[in-house]
């Protein structure tokens, strides 16, 4: 079963991968959480549905997105 | 007399409003002022910070190298500008921010829990309000009302809800001692 | 578990400096993917120009050299005549390609000299806080067009690869987008093409790619990616304007 | 005393160059100056006047050298590396006898180098670093008031000789805020007088030509002596500065723009430390204040020369105080800022090294 | 007895510096003739280029301004935005306009500034002697090209109106040739267009003319007049490449 | 004597660019060094180089620093109004610490001028007209022999130091014909090292960034300071000068380049009458031969100073004989020429006034 | 009866008007005058045959002809 | 010693094909040589004019002031170099195609009918090799053979049919006195 990793200090919090990108709309911004250079990371919400597509991946501008199968 | 304040944090925390806001009260109160900004490379995020001189002669140089007061923002900024902070000068941080607290004992320490009392006021981004409000109690530097009249200058083209907070800000802040 | 995608090999470690949601990131990471799979790596020289992007002589991981404002084409010339067996691809804004490069650029298509040039348009002056560029749209607002692009005074934005499919030189010309994955597949097929053509030594390609500045443009990096569908599309259609691979045949 | 409005210093030029009647800009974005681009589109609709962002900033020369051929008062923004792709055109313009304005907001070199303020465009600016014998009169400000009223001063200059006018400023003149004083009243550009030498058509009279080259053996030399004349006038006319202390001083500091400003802030130190120390502003870069720098030549043993590059003023002080004091140099260059503390010390390692 | 053709009024009495043959010297008196038949003369202030033709500050008898090379298009846009009551008209060689110029005339034309170009097109650099010129024709040969030009390392000519019709800008853009009277005819009348459509503040005109270079060609000057219509006019085809006024129609 | 061939100065340039192993020429016609792109198209082709006739100077300079990055000799001509183009260039390729040979074949300025020989970019050359804190090598030949030799010394000196070399002729220098010695055997480019700092792709080695900027606090300022300590090992070492008959002379002449051949002319008058005239001419101008004029500035009472400009160099000269002799000047600017007469008659004039 | 006149001192000789420009083609190069700038001017054969249309001045580069009627 | 020479006519005379040759010439006796062109602004036609020195020791200055011989091709060329002439110094000139006579007289005047020796030759371009041989006769500067030698250097690329006319003509000029 895939897994999607976020690097959360990498992560910039830009929410693209959280717009609608992730066919099965796992991704979303944490609003609580506040990282090293001062973004909220995004982060999955339930891992077991992911599909392992990769479009996360691929819309991230850092990337902060790894996933592994 | 000179005063010589830097103020700094992240891009976002209206670090430049502040300065500017600040010089300007000076300059109601009839002071000499300068007011110099400094960006890091990043376009977005960074830290930023900047020099304002209040003083009642002509001000000779508008950078500030060993300040008498820094307001703090964030955790790498009180890295950076704590060690620079002259002897008996005033260090005004945002608790909320910043877990880290001040190593030098031979300094004014001022911990606000800025972002907080922000929040409760229903608007985080007025945290700097916050800290000018407190800088104006504890120093004879500038009036609240010349800060009050300062920020809405600056922010002439807001809608009065949002300077009527800013306003609550500073007299948040100023009330804190 | 392998990891089936994640940072490219053609990527440093270092971490980008660009504004979150930076369509420069996307493509950065495309560009890497395919020096990679491509096997150019190792024989690949960058240019990187005057913008946000100047930082890509970091990102990439293989040799780069930061040039003049404009002049990534000239620079390109320079290094792919003296070294025809390295892979040589140039990366520009559109205030770099389109204005003070206007001549470069041009010249090096008529040249179809024999390197990749690829070419963000993202309607504005990035790096320097967002003022009119030459692909700024008409009405569109900027720090220098405050009230909107006025057509009449500040005249008509340049359609970088219309423009360039009237000379006869440039062997292949396309304009993509990469606000959705589907796009960004899109997008790494057309460098592809670029990045073979001139391993074939076909001469010049050229990609442009309508790319996301949201601070620029004063919005949130989501609602610029709905901004390139309503705004940028329109004006500067998406497809390929020259192939001469395909005319051959 | 008068409304004192705080401003930027890039905007302060802005108001300046409305309030000096120009309604004509032409140029291209570059940190740390684009606050002047980007006023100035909002002002000059606002006057009706000309904004143009150009393609370049050799556009933005060879428009200008257009407006100011018609007679128009016009001027360009840049810094440093734009202003060196500038060179042919003010070349151009200099062997035309055309008055310009061009601001060079100088930022760190060399090559892209990086946004810091800097005073290692002096050279270029003093000595023209375009081709040809000719030289641009350079005022130096060092502060957001006199941002503001050196371009109305820039184009009286610029006009009463024919000739273009570089504002040197830097980063940190541009980037500061401070309060301004609107002196003068804003010309009203109805007001000023057309050249009798502009382009505008030949109705009525004889028609006019504005060029730089003539072919004709001997014809050139000729010129470029009349030019000649020319500039030995503004040397003897035109050379400004401003002093403090500089009789009787045991040391005096030549700084100018805001090395000028953080030497004052050293003077200050020293003085409180009793020592007499001067300090000497140049305004006019060129031309150099020469005629006061060789008295005080006499009269001073040490001078310091401070500038925010690797030595490149030093030249001009040293070719004008002609061997009589000792000349010291502190310099900073690639964006390096120097500090008061520094530079006090640097003073009392001369003076110091007297005894 | 009346003279019915004879140096016009838009002419000065300076005799011309040109080869015998020279095409300059044809265009000149028909932009002369043009100056006074639809009375700008008086109000004119043309701009003179770096190439031969540097010297049409003294031929034309109207203001005058002699510009740094290739940038008439910039020094116009100075002029017509200061004195939009003036008749402005820039006039360039290949070398001029085509390849230092680059930059100048696409972005002039992008902002249909309201001037007239005028764009002599001799395929060569004239004064400095019969080197390369961006318009050069395959395989011809110039001092720079002693074995004909090769399009593998010296790349392919630039096509001036093809490539400016790739704008949205300009308002007109036309070719003509001047080797019959037949053609001067034509040309007289494109240029009358590129002149009403300014007076008509109607924008940016621009008139390609293929131009005798006799001694950068190396040929006689009357071959120079078979020339053009065996080398020139196969490759750069007369005609309207953008008429806004019609197509608004 | 080995074998003389008559040539023109801009043949003789092109040959010596050849023989150093030079196989990169990118370049745009402009009078008076036009010979040189033109046998250049034919060399380069004959030699299996590259010749580039590029859309504009800045094309050219721009594709120099691609080639010379990418490791291999390249070198660009051009005249005045060109060099200006290349001035942004320039101050990349100073900041960035790469070798390149640009040469400026000077006409009469400024502005389009004329095509005259003139001296008048000294100041350019030798300040860097480019902007921030940068100096490149330049090189004075006043003979054809030597427009032959001075590319090999000139790729030599940017090599060893990392830096843009100048050679500063002259139309008169490019247009005369000389018999010229080709005294060595011409390179072979494939024996000329790989640069460790040369763009070639990272395979096997780590990868390489060529760059003029850092935006990093304070980390451009070290850079120049690493670059001021390779300037001043330059000025240590390479000073380059020629001079005859100076020990115990009256009157010394310095004069570099053309001026220096028709000094030359005239001292042999001067010499008929028995005047004790010495000749000094300085082959670098950057850096200036300031030891040994210093020298002999102790020792001579009055210097001449000939250039073809309204007075250049005479600042260097002021600058490093500190006020020890009398310093006159003969200029001619704008693409004059003095005659050997008319300097012999200043000689005279100078010397009268002594008794 | 229209008229002719080739400046002799302006004409450089170029041959344009005489290469079958003039439909009467009474326009020639004079082989044996040779004017103050060394060329060989053009000169009108037969005048009587002139139509006046001007094609040999609209060629002429200089323009060293005039027409009268 | 050093002989300073000027050739001066129109720009199709080949004015400059004689000043190197002359000195071409001359580098082939072993001595030192300059040549120096210099052009009017026209591209075509107008007035060219070289200076040539041949010395026996190192060249000074390459420009001619006062030249010590001068070959004159046309009419305004006279006016122009004639007051130049040192006294004593040849002037040669083209009694062709130059109507009016030297003034001075403290020169040594040469008229030759270049234009109608050369037509009779069947080249009127081969004037200039006609002055050539004149000068080769008149002077002790170049040997005939020195400046056959050139020519054929010079035209290395020509047919021999050209290269002798050349030849015949430089022969008819050193047979002129
Ligand atoms: C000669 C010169 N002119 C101007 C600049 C300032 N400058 C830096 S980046 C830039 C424009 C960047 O816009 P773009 O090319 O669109 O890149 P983006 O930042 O949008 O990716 C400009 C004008 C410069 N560095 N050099
Ligand atoms: C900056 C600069 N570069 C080069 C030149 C030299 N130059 C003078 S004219 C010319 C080209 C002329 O060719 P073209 O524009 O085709 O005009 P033509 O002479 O053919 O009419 C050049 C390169 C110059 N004067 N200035
Ligand atoms: S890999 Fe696909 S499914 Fe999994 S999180 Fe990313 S977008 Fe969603
Ligand atoms: S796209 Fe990347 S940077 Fe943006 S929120 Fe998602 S993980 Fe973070
Ligand atoms: S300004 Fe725009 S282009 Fe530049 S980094 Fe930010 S988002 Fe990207
Ligand atoms: S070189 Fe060509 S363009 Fe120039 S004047 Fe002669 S013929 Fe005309
Ligand atoms: S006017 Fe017509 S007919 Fe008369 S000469 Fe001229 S061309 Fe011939
Ligand atoms: S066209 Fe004019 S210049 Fe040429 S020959 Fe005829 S008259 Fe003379
Ligand atoms: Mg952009
Ligand atoms: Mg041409």
């Amino acid at each position: 079963m895939p897994e999607t990793r976020i690097l959360k200090d990498v992560c910039k919090g830009c929410g693209l991968c959280c717009d609608n990108v992730c066919p099965e709309n796992i991704l979303v911004i944490s609003a609580d959480t506040i990282n090293a250079s001062g973004y909220h990371p995004a982060m999955v919400t339930d891992q077991s549905k992911c599909k392992g597509c990769g479009f996360c991946y691929m819309i991230c501008p850092e990337p902060a997105i790894e996933v592994y199968k | 007399m000179t005063s010589e304040i830097i103020i700094s944090g992240f891009g976002g925390q209206g670090v430049v409003s502040s300065g500017i806001i600040l010089a300007h009260a000076g300059m109601f109160k009839g002071k000499q002022v300068t007011f110099f900004p400094s960006y890091g490379a990043e376009m977005r995020g960074g830290t930023a910070n900047c020099s304002v001189v209040i003083a009642t002669e002509k001000v000779a140089s508008p950078i500030v190298a060993s300040p008498d007061i820094v307001i703090i923002m964030n955790e790498p900024s009180l890295a950076r500008f704590e060690p620079a902070l002259r002897k008996n000068g005033y260090l005004f941080f945002n608790r909320t921010l910043i877990k880290s607290n001040p190593k030098r004992n031979d300094i004014q320490v001022l911990p606000i829990e800025a972002n907080r009392l922000a929040e409760e006021l229903g608007h985080g981004r007025v945290a700097n309000m916050i800290m000018l409000g407190a800088l104006a109690k504890k120093t004879d530097l500038v009036s609240l009302e010349s800060l009050i009249k300062a920020q809405r200058y600056r922010f002439a083209k807001a809608d009065e809800e949002q300077l009527s907070i800013n306003d609550q800000a500073l007299a948040k802040g100023y009330t804190l001692f | 578990m392998k990891m089936v995608f994640g940072r490219p090999a053609g990527l440093t470690e270092i971490r980008q400096r660009y504004c979150p949601g930076c369509g420069h990131g996307i493509v950065h990471r495309i560009i890497a993917e395919l020096l990679v799979e491509l096997d150019v790596r190792e024989r690949a020289v960058g240019i990187a120009p005057v913008g946000c992007s100047v930082f890509a002589d970091e990102y990439f991981n293989c040799d780069m050299i930061q040039v003049p404002h404009g002049r990534a084409p000239a620079a390109a010339t320079g290094i792919k005549r003296v070294r025809p067996e390295c892979f040589v691809f140039s990366y520009q804004g559109d205030g770099d390609l389109a204005a003070i490069g206007t001549a470069e650029i041009v010249h090096t298509a008529a040249r179809n000299e024999n390197i990749t040039s690829i070419f963000i348009n993202n309607a504005i002056y990035g790096m320097t806080g967002g003022q009119l560029a030459p692909t700024t749209l008409p009405g569109m607002r900027s720090t220098t067009s405050v009230k909107g692009r006025d057509i009449d005074k500040q005249g008509y934005p340049i359609k970088v690869c219309e423009l360039l499919a009237g000379l006869d030189g440039p062997y292949y010309l396309e304009r993509t987008a990469i606000h959705t994955p589907k796009e960004i597949v899109k997008t790494k097929k057309a460098l592809k093409t670029a990045f073979q053509n001139q391993i074939k030594n076909k001469g010049f390609s050229l990609i442009e790619i309508l790319s996301m500045c949201p601070t620029g443009w004063g919005v949130t990096p989501v609602e610029s990616r709905q901004w390139i569908v309503d705004k940028m599309i329109p004006y500067y259609p998406l497809g390929v304007f020259r192939d001469r691979g395909k005319e051959a045949k | 005393m008068a409304e004192r409005n705080l401003m930027y210093g890039n905007h302060a030029m802005v108001e300046g160059v409305i309030a000096a009647g120009c309604r004509f800009f032409a140029g291209y974005p570059i940190t740390p100056q684009n606050e002047i681009p980007e006023l100035m589109s909002i002002r000059m609709n606002e006057e009706g006047g000309v904004f143009l962002q150009t393609e370049s900033e050799i556009a933005a020369i060879n428009m200008l050298f257009g407006a100011a051929a018609a007679g128009r008062r016009a001027m360009t923004s840049s810094s440093s590396p734009g202003i060196s792709l500038m060179q042919e055109g003010i070349s151009y313009i200099a062997g035309a006898d055309i008055p310009v304005l061009v601001v060079n907001v100088v930022r760190g070199g060399p090559g892209l180098g990086n946004i810091a303020p800097a005073q290692s465009d002096y050279f270029q600016a003093t000595r023209g670093g375009g081709h040809g014998d000719y030289y641009t009169i350079v005022l130096a400000p060092n502060s957001v008031q006199e941002m503001f009223e050196f371009p109305k001063t820039g184009f009286e200059l610029a006009e009463k000789y024919r000739n273009p006018v570089i504002i040197l400023a830097d980063g940190l003149l541009g980037q500061m805020m401070e309060p301004v004083e609107f002196k003068y009243q804003p010309l009203d550009p109805k007001n000023l007088p057309e050249p009798e030498w502009a382009l505008s058509g030949c109705r009525g009279r004889d028609r006019r030509i504005i060029r730089s080259y003539d072919l004709r053996p001997g014809r050139l030399e000729e010129w470029n002596w009349r030019r000649h004349e020319k500039y030995q006038k503004v040397i003897a006319d035109e050379q400004r500065h401003e002093e403090s202390d500089c009789d009787g001083a045991d040391l005096i500091i030549i700084a100018y723009g805001t090395c000028a400003r953080i030497a004052e802030a050293a003077v200050k130190i020293a003085r409180e430390r009793k020592l007499r120390i001067g300090l000497f502003r140049p305004i006019t870069l060129w031309p150099f204040p020469r005629r006061r720098i060789a008295e005080l030549a006499g009269r001073t043993r040490n001078i310091l020369v401070v500038e925010m590059n690797m030595g490149q003023m030093i030249e001009d002080v040293k070719l004008y105080t002609e061997c009589r004091a000792n000349i010291h140099f502190h310099g900073r260059p690639g964006g390096g800022v120097p500090t008061p503390v520094e530079i006090f010390a640097n003073i009392e390692k001369i003076l110091g090294g007297k005894k």
